[in-house]
């Protein structure tokens, strides 16, 4: 087989995300806690920005309405820890996972069938509105002022038990379950279902000519991407040990879809970038009191305009120029 | 509009705390001999920013007064501010930026949310937090942390004595209704305010209060129309309304054409501030008491009183300093007392000596209770009418209620009893 | 009984024509170019505080009608000069990329306008009273009907009336029609498609600014404001059925008086029932209310 | 006489403005490669539409083996064994010339109920692609399996666009102007590579086409469209020999356009 960099570079980026991770790991070592703490919010954004492009970069889905997902991932595992401590705490983060799939199931099963597009798009506005409001009225998750006391849970892994409030033990649970949930959506990217979310990405009307249920895989898809990220929402719970109805709001919504375009619609892990990008802005603007949102909004647009391809793009494009290649998207 | 607080002012404070925020790189390394840095949590930017300005205003004053007097065991005060966006992850974020940073003694916080949130990482991270302005009962009570103190009032004794106020200056007005919003601390003001009608009316009047039931409206709602139309249908004489800030002054917008105000008898709000005069002017509605973290107004003639109030208008150009000016400022005249005491900066130190502290502050003396780290200190109220100044509007006058006449028991760890309010 | 009908049916209508006013801007920029303007409620938040500002230049806070409504004019041209700039300096270098990308620019743009607010005047609330011929109110009966809300019922009346005359009835309105079915085909015929965008968009910005004006009296300024309306306008604007002025105008209706007895009825959730009904027609017309042509 | 393949019986279907087609009948037959030839506007591509499913009649019947498909929607029928090809060849352009293949081949595995192990496998099964470069061989793309589909030339999109059709190994293809837009050498090659297809498999073919030496080549049966209406159905050699054909379609301009 000749080599070609379509196969190369699976490798290199396969490398690039372990690199990454190690990072992520030795980050305690190296930086303050304010920067921890940081870090393991952005790896759950990372993840939950690719769960989003698995709709939209898989099977050209747009959701207004993802950190609705988040919300009740987050309120479900906090709820259920609460109410039932005896469970195996690794099942509670599940099973939040699965409920917020099912949810989506249920209701992709109704909507994907009538509505699609901007549609779909301001579909799960609304029931993200929903939920929002539900949560910030109800009592027992306790309004506008948040769900509190959200404890770090002790894992009992048979041979031994892992306190996860102790020390640092969280974060490197957060970042250790964020590779794997990013792995799971890579695996699924990347499998023949990916394979299959891909076609339908590029032409749904192709897709149906092959005989593919276009509909069936927008549900999977879908219900893959608010699984995971109702897990990624499970996990942010005991991080912060409060969850607010701010988290389901529609600027949360929001967020995803920035960093995918920030990072690049084209590239599996462009989310991931974006949210590091995003984080690294608000790091930075921290500081500047009464003109960060100003400073904010004009990198962002300088982005967009300079750069419309996001960073992954531009940074394609470099090496392209770099090396001449045409490289897979 | 003299009273505007702007950009210019803002930045000019900025200057002043610029050395904080630019120091962070070195971490820790001056913990015993250089300045004792104090870590100011507020929201800086996003809906809360208003407040933000205030609690920095505030907190610069005290810093630069203690630095003029000498500073604290011979070292000087630093302010480092940090940005809470009043939303819980940006506070922890904060916090730990904070901590990082080497700053382990910290104060601020606006929105109760970020206290609840910051509250349970304070022991992990070997550090102190004192809530100058976020009232949540819980705080003291199901949340206390040993980590955690309040040197401002909570929900529960402000809304009380704000009962025992109206009990005793009108005590013809027996029947109440309220506006409140669809939050846990709109919902715990009201039942605190019902609780106290419960018990001033009767001991005060020996007459029994009728309270109907309250017209819930959505948090940050656009439009009270419908709202409205319900109240006017309540046939009480006195309104509680417990919707505040930016959402009472849109409510009072729009009850202008209802006659909302000449309805009601007597209007209290538990806690806006100058807000709504300074947003209405002319159209204020006549008589409406207002809850105040601290009205200087009220202790004209006092050093420290008047001191903050001078160095305020002289900073910002505003004459009208909200109370949460007067609580930062108290926030770090609590540490800079409590590291005299302790003669250290080190966490266990300072809350030891935080614990039972009497010092004095803008709004008189308050002592810190052992038990559940709340302050007793005194509750302040204002009222206001139109008048046909520039600005349109006046106070037309002023209570000060001791706290001891309104806190309940001390019972850290524990919720927070009714004794009164049996609903 | 009358007014338990009455009542809510009233509010709901000022309810609806507030988001109608709101989404009237939107819905031309949608319904042409295509773009989601998150950047909308920003938009109209400026042209409130100009209002405010334009309000306390040109007098007293005592205001009569004529001059008021001068003001928003006058707001509305002060966005439109920004919406001139804003067209030249990013949509239309947007234009040639993926439209996706022109969401993050608006997203960016509506941060822009709250920093802008809070460096121009700073954070305080602000509030502006009701023109005096407009301050009062009729009774009928139980019903409260405050004088300025039916100004501004009748003001969204006859926006969309205005509206649905001069696309369907003017030289322009059938330029902008066929290069909202097809630009394409409209610039081979000989339209020249980028001017008429930017003054699309001009008209876009010029409307969010008079709306704002005019909407000044019933909300508190700060700069919370852009986000007061634009979810419930992105609601109005699809249910609608993809800018169409006639849909937009017929959902903004059906919304919020749905909302306005839901709310009296369930009042533990405010609000919640505007999405209910939201989701509700987007399941079951999936097209819109005014499927086919846009606008 | 055995059921025909696929049969259309009172066709009707109007727009607006026009009426399309009207009462079309036509009949095909297992093994058929059957061509629909007209003048522009006849109501080919419509007529194409309403048999592959893209488009519903307002009155009339499709019936495939017997049963009724009229209302059965495109991809629904591929199910039943149609296969179909798009007049402006339609490939997944971000992907391979391979992947193209290889989400066909599992697409039809998984519709013919085929045991697809390990679900979620990264690589394709040896049998896939076993399949895939089978089918790659046969239209000629081997030399260009790792070409991303969006840089292949116009005739090679057309033969992948082939063989992604072939991978389903339809009952029926349904090519809509399989030469459309190509050189005078590719339509030969084309015209070839269909024969050979068509020799191979023995499926029955459909297609529209405006160059009469494809379909002089390549049909066993022609049905001419005028106006909305089938004016002649047959055999090549009938049909070309029909003095109305003639006189409508191959006549207007002597020798006609593609004369063999």
């Amino acid at each position: 087989m000749e080599p070609s960099p379509a196969q190369a570079s699976p490798l290199m980026r396969f490398g690039l995300a372990m690199l990454c991770m190690a990072a992520f790991l030795a980050l305690p070592g190296i930086a303050d806690k304010g920067i921890v703490f940081l870090a393991g919010t952005v790896a759950l954004q990372m993840v939950f920005g690719l769960t989003w492009n698995l709709m939209f970069g898989q099977t050209g889905l747009v959701s207004f309405g993802h950190a609705s997902f988040f919300a009740v991932g987050g309120y479900a595992y906090a709820y259920a820890a609460r109410a039932l401590p005896q469970v195996h705490p690794l099942l509670t983060f599940a099973g939040a996972g699965l409920l917020c799939a099912a949810i989506a199931a249920l209701v992709g099963l109704i909507a994907l069938r009538r509505s699609q597009g901007v549609y779909f798009a301001i579909l799960t506005l609304a029931l993200s509105q929903i939920v929002y409001l539900v949560i910030s009225s109800s009592a027992a998750l306790g309004r506008e002022d948040g769900f509190t006391g959200i404890r770090r849970p002790k894992l009992p892994l048979g041979w031994t038990t892992i306190d996860l409030a102790a020390g640092n033990a969280y974060y490197y649970f957060i970042v250790v379950v964020s590779a794997l949930l990013a792995g799971i959506v890579w695996w699924v990217t990347h499998s023949r279902v990916g394979r299959v979310f891909r076609a339908i990405q590029q032409d749904p009307e192709r897709a149906a000519f092959l005989g593919i249920p276009v509909q069936r895989y927008r549900l999977m898809s879908y219900a893959i991407a608010s699984g995971v990220a109702g897990v990624t929402g499970a996990l942010f719970g005991p991080w912060l040990q409060i969850l607010t109805p701010e988290v389901a709001h529609w600027t949360a919504s929001a967020r995803p879809i920035l960093y995918t375009l920030l990072g690049g619609v084209h590239f599996f892990w462009g989310p991931a970038v974006g949210a590091l990008g995003f984080a690294v802005l608000e790091y930075g603007t921290r500081t500047l009191h009464g003109i960060s949102e100003i400073v904010t909004g004009a990198i962002l647009l300088a982005v967009v305009l300079a750069a419309p391809g996001g960073i992954l793009g531009a940074v394609a494009r470099l090496r392209q120029r770099i090396t001449g290649k045409e490289r897979r998207p | 509009m003299s009273t505007t607080f702007t950009r210019r002012h803002f930045t000019g404070l900025l200057a002043a705390s610029g050395a904080g925020a630019l120091s962070l790189s070195s971490k820790g390394a001056r913990a015993q001999s250089g300045p004792i840095r104090l870590g100011l949590i507020s929201p800086l930017s996003g809906s809360q920013e208003i407040i933000g300005r205030y609690q920095l205003a505030g907190a610069t004053i005290a810093v630069n007064q203690i630095n003029q007097a000498g500073g604290v065991l011979g070292r000087k005060l630093e302010l480092v501010p940090r940005d809470d966006k009043a939303a819980p992850a940006a506070g922890v974020a904060a916090s730990k930026d904070l901590v990082g940073a080497g700053v382990n003694l910290m104060f601020g916080v606006l929105s109760s949310g970020v206290a609840l949130a910051i509250a349970p990482t304070l022991q992990g991270d070997n550090a102190v937090l004192v809530l100058s302005a976020a009232s949540a009962n819980e705080l003291t009570h199901d949340q206390f942390s040993p980590n955690l103190f309040r040197i401002s009032d909570q929900a529960f004794m402000r809304q009380r004595a704000l009962a025992r106020l109206v009990a005793a200056d009108y005590p013809a007005i027996t029947t109440w209704t309220a506006i409140n919003p669809q939050t846990a601390i709109g919902t715990s003001n009201w039942d605190s305010f019902v609780d106290g009608l419960m018990q001033f009316y009767p001991e005060l009047t020996k007459k029994q209060v009728e309270v109907a039931e309250a017209i819930w409206a959505k948090f940050g709602a656009t439009d009270y129309k419908n709202d409205l139309t319900q109240l006017m249908r309540r046939s009480s004489e006195g309104l509680y309304c417990g919707v505040y800030g930016g959402d009472a002054v849109t409510m009072f917008g729009q009850a202008a054409s209802y006659g909302l105000t000449k309805k009601f008898k007597v209007i209290v709000d538990p806690g806006s501030e100058f807000i709504i005069a300074q947003a209405m002017g002319k159209n204020t509605p006549p008589g409406l008491w207002s809850g105040f973290h601290w009205y200087f107004g009220a202790y004209k003639g006092r050093k420290i009183n008047d001191e903050l109030y001078d160095a305020y208008v002289k900073q910002t150009g505003d004459k009208f300093p909200a109370g949460y000016v007067g609580e930062a400022h108290a926030a770090v005249l609590a540490y800079a007392a409590a590291i005299q005491k302790a003669g250290g900066t080190e966490t266990a130190q300072v809350i030891r000596a935080l614990e039972g502290l009497t010092f004095d502050t803008c709004k008189g003396e308050r002592t810190i209770r052992k038990e559940d780290h709340q302050a007793i200190c005194d509750l302040n109220f204002v009222q206001f009418g139109p008048d046909s100044s520039d600005q349109g509007w006046t106070v037309t006058g002023h209570k000060v209620i001791k706290g001891a006449d309104a806190i309940e028991p001390p019972t850290p760890g524990q919720p927070l009893k009714f004794q009164y309010n049996k609903k | 009984m009358l007014s338990s009908i009455a009542g809510p049916l009233f509010n709901g209508l000022f309810a609806a024509m507030v988001v109608f006013l709101f989404a009237s801007g939107l819905t031309l920029v949608f319904g042409i170019l295509r773009v989601l303007n998150f950047a909308h409620g920003g938009l109209f938040m400026i042209g409130a505080y100009l209002a405010f500002t334009l309000s306390g230049v040109t007098g007293g806070s005592e205001m009569g009608v004529l001059r008021y409504v001068l003001l928003c004019a006058l707001a509305g041209v002060g966005l439109g000069i920004l919406g001139w700039l804003v067209e030249r300096s990013i949509f239309r270098p947007l234009q040639k990329v993926d439209e996706a990308y022109s969401l993050i620019a608006t997203y960016a743009l509506l941060l822009i306008c709250e920093g802008a607010v809070k460096a121009i005047w700073g954070v305080n609330f602000r509030s502006v009273p009701t023109p005096p011929l407009l301050a009062d109110a009729w009774i009928a009966g139980d019903v409260v009907m405050p004088v300025y809300a039916v100004f501004v019922i009748a003001v969204g009346v006859a926006f969309y009336a205005a509206l649905e005359w001069m696309l369907h009835h003017t030289q322009t309105g059938k330029l902008m029609k066929s290069v909202a079915s097809d630009p394409w085909m409209a610039g081979k015929l000989g339209v020249n498609v980028p001017r008429l965008y930017a003054w699309i968009v001009i008209a876009g910005f010029f409307l969010a600014g008079v709306v704002g004006g005019l909407l000044l009296p019933n909300q508190t300024l700060s700069p919370n404001l852009a986000n007061a309306f634009v979810v419930q306008a992105f609601g109005a604007l699809i249910v609608g059925g993809m800018g169409n002025v006639r849909g937009t105008f017929l959902a903004a209706i059906l919304l919020s008086v749905i909302d306005s007895f839901g709310s009296l009825y369930f009042p533990e959730i405010p609000g919640l029932f505007f999405y209910v009904a939201m989701a509700i027609m987007l399941v079951v017309r999936p097209q819109g209310l005014m499927a086919g042509g846009s606008l | 006489m055995s059921t025909p393949l696929l049969e259309a019986t009172g066709l009707f279907k109007s727009y607006p403005a026009v009426k399309v087609l009207k009462n079309v009948n036509l009949t095909v037959a297992g093994g058929d490669t059957f061509a629909i030839i007209g003048p522009n506007g006849a109501g080919k591509t419509t007529l194409f539409k309403v048999l592959s499913g893209e488009l519903f009649p307002d009155s009339g019947q499709v019936a495939h083996e017997g049963r009724d498909v009229t209302t059965v929607p495109a991809w629904q029928r591929v199910r039943l064994g149609f296969g179909r090809s798009f007049q402006v060849a339609r490939v997944f352009s971000d992907l391979t010339t391979e992947d193209n293949v290889v989400v066909s081949v599992e697409a039809h595995r998984r519709n013919a109920g085929l045991g697809q192990r390990r679900p979620l496998a990264w690589a394709p099964t040896a049998e896939v692609r076993e399949g895939v470069m089978e089918t790659l061989r046969e239209v000629g793309l081997v030399d260009k399996r790792r070409v991303v589909a969006r840089l292949l030339s116009h005739g090679d999109k057309k033969r992948l666009e082939l063989a992604m059709c072939l991978a389903l190994q339809p009952k029926i293809l349904m090519l809509d102007e399989p030469t459309a837009g190509m050189s005078p050498a590719d339509r030969k090659s084309a015209t070839e590579l269909l024969a050979m297809v068509k020799e191979r498999h023995g499926m029955t073919i459909v297609l529209t086409e405006h160059d009469m030496d494809v379909v002089f080549g390549l049909a066993t049966k022609v049905a001419v469209l005028h106006y909305g209406e089938i004016v002649a159905q047959g055999a090549p050699d009938a049909v070309r020999k029909d003095p109305l054909v003639r006189d409508i379609y191959l006549g207007h301009g002597g020798a006609g356009a593609g004369h063999a």
